[in-house]
């Protein structure tokens, strides 16, 4: 092999790997965001939650939904897998980091009163089944394969409209997914005890840590940049302007959470996940002050949004990921039809009548999936903790164990 | 006067309150507690060892009252903390020779 | 010999434990714990919900002397705890029967 | 009835508590305090300056008791508190002048 | 575009992103390293002002800041921008990490006391104006332009010294920049409300969390590789060396502290920061062991500095960034002009007056600059908390929530 | 130079010095880690004892360490030290991530009693002295030199097994080393104050924070991707086969100790690191589904080995760096044997019983290096805290000043 492909090649297994690593340290970020907004009670839940679906994703995605997504399979010597220097391999753990989000997103909603093997089972099954499935619509073996006509939803759009379903980095696939397919999980399960009082009276839950809320959205934002710029999926793909357009968005959601909010914590670190996920899917195609409008905006449906799920609606979701992941992964899929086009300074070539069906087919998807799953899982093996468990907290009742044992074992002990 | 400290279950606390408020009490101070009693702790586990837990988490109330309104705020702590569950808790009633507001200097039961 | 109890603003400690010290009281117990009088509670805001904090930090004073020393106690923790502004606090008397040192054994006003 | 206090050095508790065990004792109320007295505080050192520790972490018992029990609580927590170094604490009598269960109503020393 | 042009562009693209996104991380080892410094009632105030500075200063060097020190402007479409796979725009994106510091480094000092948006509105005012003028004459388009004579610096240095000022990665551009800009900050603030008594007695204020302190250091120790590492601003750039005198100065810092303070926590923390700021100027041309030198003698000034401002001098700076950014970035510069030389086996090319006069420089036109913008703001619109809001805390005064909601909302609630 | 040689160039040092600064950030893990495992009391001495030993790790393998282990020294001008742009510089940097890891890995085991100077002079003299000479014969200048045939253990092995010793990524010679030096002081030094009361009867000690130890497992597997990738050493010699074993490894670890105890936290998040330290030695050479098992097994490994250690052995090995580093480690050495083989999939090329013998060398060794230097520490200088000290905690008695200062000096003030 000739230096050049030699380089080419390393190059662009380091690429994904440096991106899968980005991601995989979200998953920390996600992580320490729940243990920061749930209740000291629930913090250890959180962590193994989070660890868990980690790692029965992996093992699913593995053996079942990468194969589904992409038709690679990897039950074959490892020498055949060193192909091109194990690229697939890298290729596939960028893509898992993808598709572990989806458990991950739905774990900070139905946070404090879901039981554990339920909630791991459910996440299992999105991301070996569910997920992959519209993967392969979007990004996978269906998406320009012509001999699959029946189901190719990107040849349809881009038939109609000109253009398919452009979706660069996942507002839509990743995000929106997540939290749609988190609402009927949250609605099954009901709100936490004591959240909402006779009448549907309103009763905020304090929130432990503000801290390590906080570390977790920085994890989050960080290896963010490794979610968008790295899904070029090859080093000679990279784009400067994915990365620009990915700061400009976050930035967008920090001012807009700041000024509409007086400053608020929570949701200043939530508006800049918000800027985050409304850019992925046109963070190739905007100008980067179109980029810094989609956030913003991103930002503003949050914090809005937000205040009507918990106030009105009296949908108890513990970290708002509905509106956060779902609703403004939503958004993102639409804003990139919209600052995507030449029009707003943007490089072109995308259709907003395709984003728009496109992130509404995800919304139905994940609804009607979520459903189900959600429906099945509580009539069967049932979805909430027992009253009492509830009350102990997730901790106790799950792990033996809360966040600081030496606290509540000994007194006051030097 | 008199002092009645209780101390009970930690979640009941805001039901305590608003009842006690109810009936006018104005003033409680509250601390975190830890109580050892005929409930029975619970065994934690962590890295394959048991940890027994023994002392759990309580609050204790402190509420001056003038003598006539000691049966009252018995009374209401006793409703209002009650689950009928194992550990709910105790009420112990003491002499207060004095009390002063800091702020103003009053004393006695103008002071409460 | 007497218990003299006062729950004052947390930030007046150092001021009051210097003002003791200063008439020759040698030993405070001091606990953390949260009032609830006339001084109003505050509201927080998180995410748009509000927190109302009824419960505000107080600092608790235990102290132990014997009967002559009382009023000059009561007077010292007034003038050096008080800001004039509600929730300032309250100071309570009561009567103690026996004191032990358990370093010593020592009972009664030696073990103060 | 009455109240014990005491005043302890944290790492002692459960020696305390497993001889209160021992005499029957069933119930114990704990709190987190410092203390102020004779035992002298440390100073810390952070960037250069030094932080005065005044007050050093102890643990308060609360033991309500009938009149019999009194002595023999005292003596069991004398002994088993005592380092014979300073700061070992301090036990307080004082008079209960009602005792209520909530979870039964029971009252005075059927309720202890 | 042939492949191994293509293969270098990708690869400037993808160096300066990580560069960018490691000093972005830094950012939140800013926040962490104050939250550990100050008081518990203080600590959402840090994370919001870190978030809320980055934010603004993106804008404000976006639209401001970067095209005075370069002369660039992205007000063009997208399509434009993407030259050379974007990277201007990551070039952009690692500038700004840098001038972002700026405002970051003077939080730490006016800790605990300062109003929030003067706070916001003097590092704007910074990063969009004062210091892009500084970088352009240092690094950016008057530093090497002939037809700039006037106000080339960088050309008068060179021409009686011999070489122009050296600052491969900004001890002097940025850190005392920062620094000696708090200064002024810090004395118009004043102390916070007891921290010196009757006659100047000096009563230590604790802070609230060494575990926090600690991560923040952590989080910046190592985002500063690539600070200093990209600072080579192109891949085939790189220089090992420049790895490994970071690495030597940090540790030179550590060892240091440890020693002069009986392993004190605070100052062994920041001991390693003071070692990575000595640095930043000349670790291009040192020997590691030069380096180790620098490092130590920049943790040395830090210990020494910061003691005579807190006890000597009464200047309650929360986290010690004057003698910590300030004059341990102009021992950087300067030991750039000793160390760098071929005499203590440096590179050479540098020249010891030269870096003496442009580290003395940025001092004279930080401390104006920073004495105006303050006065200014102190006369105008008040840049201090009311004497009730400090004793709060800045948590519940500008954001109305405590770090820990849960904690002072529910009493004892299981 | 040409283009492509300097693109090369350019990426290897890159390559190395990313490597280098994942795995230095490991040590924050390794910090982390240990303070949430420790009680309260103990928490600044788990910071400042990581960072002191990373800092004379860092001068001793400078000076000492890497000269004996690959036979190159830096006392040479700065300017010869760019060869290759200074890849010699940031490889060392590499390295000696490997080795600083052994004080690291030693902390964990010998937490809250060890005196704080005569525990980093027997982490000097590892890092300087006993490790590099092992390293030496596994990979370094006698790995392969038929001139000094006389200790060429590679030789032997290869001569005789027909593979040498395979450790890609140091399972063996970094974690098992640790783990296995580890054991002697964790006996000489003897249980912590109340560990076992009369009769040996356990009274477990409990750890002060989840959400810390959490936090530092989080880092350390994030970086380890950087431990087994970057082992590679170059940047055309990456795998992407690498990254995925590591991957695999550690979900087998998490998924075994996640059913093995109930979702117990701590050995959760410790079996994630038994994966991984279980997968370096043959990470380039497994099957995905082998690296699973091998992961699996590694943190079977540790739950039982922790318990039996202990309960039945009654040895207070804080973090249980014995079980976890020493014994997965050398599992890890063997593994690669088994699980490398063509039989399962593996890539082969190598020997089971190379493997073995390798593995039990280092047992053997570390055993004799650490009883020696351990016993002869702990009867000269003393090795343990007294024990008014040891109840104070390190904290207090080494530094002066406990974790969360503010708590300690006031009470209860806002
Ligand atoms: N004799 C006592 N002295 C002090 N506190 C007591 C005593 N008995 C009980 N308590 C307190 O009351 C709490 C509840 O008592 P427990 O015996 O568990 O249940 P119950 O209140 O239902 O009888 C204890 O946790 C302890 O804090
Ligand atoms: N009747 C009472 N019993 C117990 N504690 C009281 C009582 N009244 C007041 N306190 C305590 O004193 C504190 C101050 O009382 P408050 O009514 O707010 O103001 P003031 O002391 O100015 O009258 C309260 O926060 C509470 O802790
Ligand atoms: N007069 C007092 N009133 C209240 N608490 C006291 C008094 N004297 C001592 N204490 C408590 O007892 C603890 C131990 O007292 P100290 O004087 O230090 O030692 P010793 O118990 O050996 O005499 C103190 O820390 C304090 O909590």
């Amino acid at each position: 092999m000739d230096q050049i492909t030699s380089l080419k090649q390393s190059g662009d297994v380091l690429f994904m790997m440096l991106g899968a690593v980005m991601i995989f340290a979200m998953h920390a970020g996600f992580a320490f965001l729940e243990l920061g907004t749930v209740r000291k009670k629930n913090q250890v839940n959180a962590l193994v939650k989070i660890l868990s679906d980690w790692a029965v994703s992996t093992v699913v995605y593995f053996l079942v939904g990468f194969p589904i997504a992409y038709g690679i399979s990897f039950l074959r010597p490892a020498a055949e897998l060193m192909r091109l220097q194990g690229f697939d391999l890298v290729h596939f753990f960028f893509l898992l980091t993808f598709a572990a989000c989806i458990p991950a997103i739905i774990s900070g909603g139905i946070a404090e009163r879901a039981r554990f093997w339920p909630q791991v089972l459910a996440g299992g099954i999105f991301v070996g089944l569910a997920y992959p499935f519209f993967e392969s619509l979007i990004w996978g073996r269906f998406s320009a394969n012509e001999s699959h006509q029946a189901i190719c939803v990107q040849g349809w759009l881009s038939g109609i409209f000109g253009c398919g379903f452009h979706d660069y980095a996942g507002s839509v696939v990743v995000h929106s997914m997540g939290g749609w397919l988190a609402l009927p999980a949250i609605l099954i399960l009901g709100p936490r005890l004591g959240r909402y009082g006779a009448g549907g009276k309103s009763y905020p839950i304090p929130i432990s840590s503000i801290p390590f809320l906080s570390l977790g959205s920085w994890i989050l934002a960080i290896g963010w940049f490794g979610f968008n710029v790295m899904s070029a999926q090859s080093l000679t793909g990279i784009s400067g302007l994915v990365a620009l357009n990915s700061l400009m968005a976050m930035v967008g959601g920090i001012l807009v959470a700041l000024i509409m909010t007086k400053a608020d914590p929570g949701f200043v670190h939530n508006g800049a996940l918000a800027g985050l996920i409304a850019i992925c899917a046109g963070s190739d195609i905007m100008h980067p002050l179109g980029a810094l409008v989609t956030g913003g905006v991103g930002a503003a449906i949050f914090v809005k949004g937000f205040t009507i799920e918990q106030e009105i609606l009296k949908i108890d979701d513990v970290l708002g990921v509905w509106p956060l992941h779902g609703v403004t992964g939503t958004w993102g899929g639409i804003a990139a039809g919209i600052f995507g086009s030449r029009f707003f300074g943007g490089m072109g070539g995308v259709s907003f009548v395709s984003q728009l069906a496109g992130s509404l087919m995800a919304v139905v998807y994940a609804l009607a999936v979520g459903g189900i799953v959600y429906f099945i899982i509580n009539k069967t093996i049932g979805f909430r903790l027992s009253e009492e468990q509830e009350m102990r907290g997730a901790d106790l009742a799950i792990h033996s164990i809360d966040a600081y044992p030496e606290e509540s074992v000994h007194v006051g002990q030097v | 006067m008199k002092k009645i400290e209780a101390v009970i279950k930690p979640f009941k606390l805001d039901e305590v309150k608003d009842a006690l408020n109810e009936i006018g009490i104005q003033g409680i101070t509250v601390s975190e507690v830890k109580g050892f009693g005929r409930q029975k702790g619970h065994t934690e586990l962590y890295r394959g060892a048991e940890y027994v837990v023994d002392f759990l988490p309580k609050v204790k109330l402190e509420i001056i009252v003038g003598d006539a309104l000691v049966p009252q705020v018995i009374e209401t702590v006793e409703k209002s903390a009650k689950t009928g569950r194992i550990g709910d808790g105790k009420i112990f009633v003491t002499e207060v020779l004095e009390v002063v507001r800091i702020r103003t200097g009053e004393r006695g039961e103008a002071a409460i």
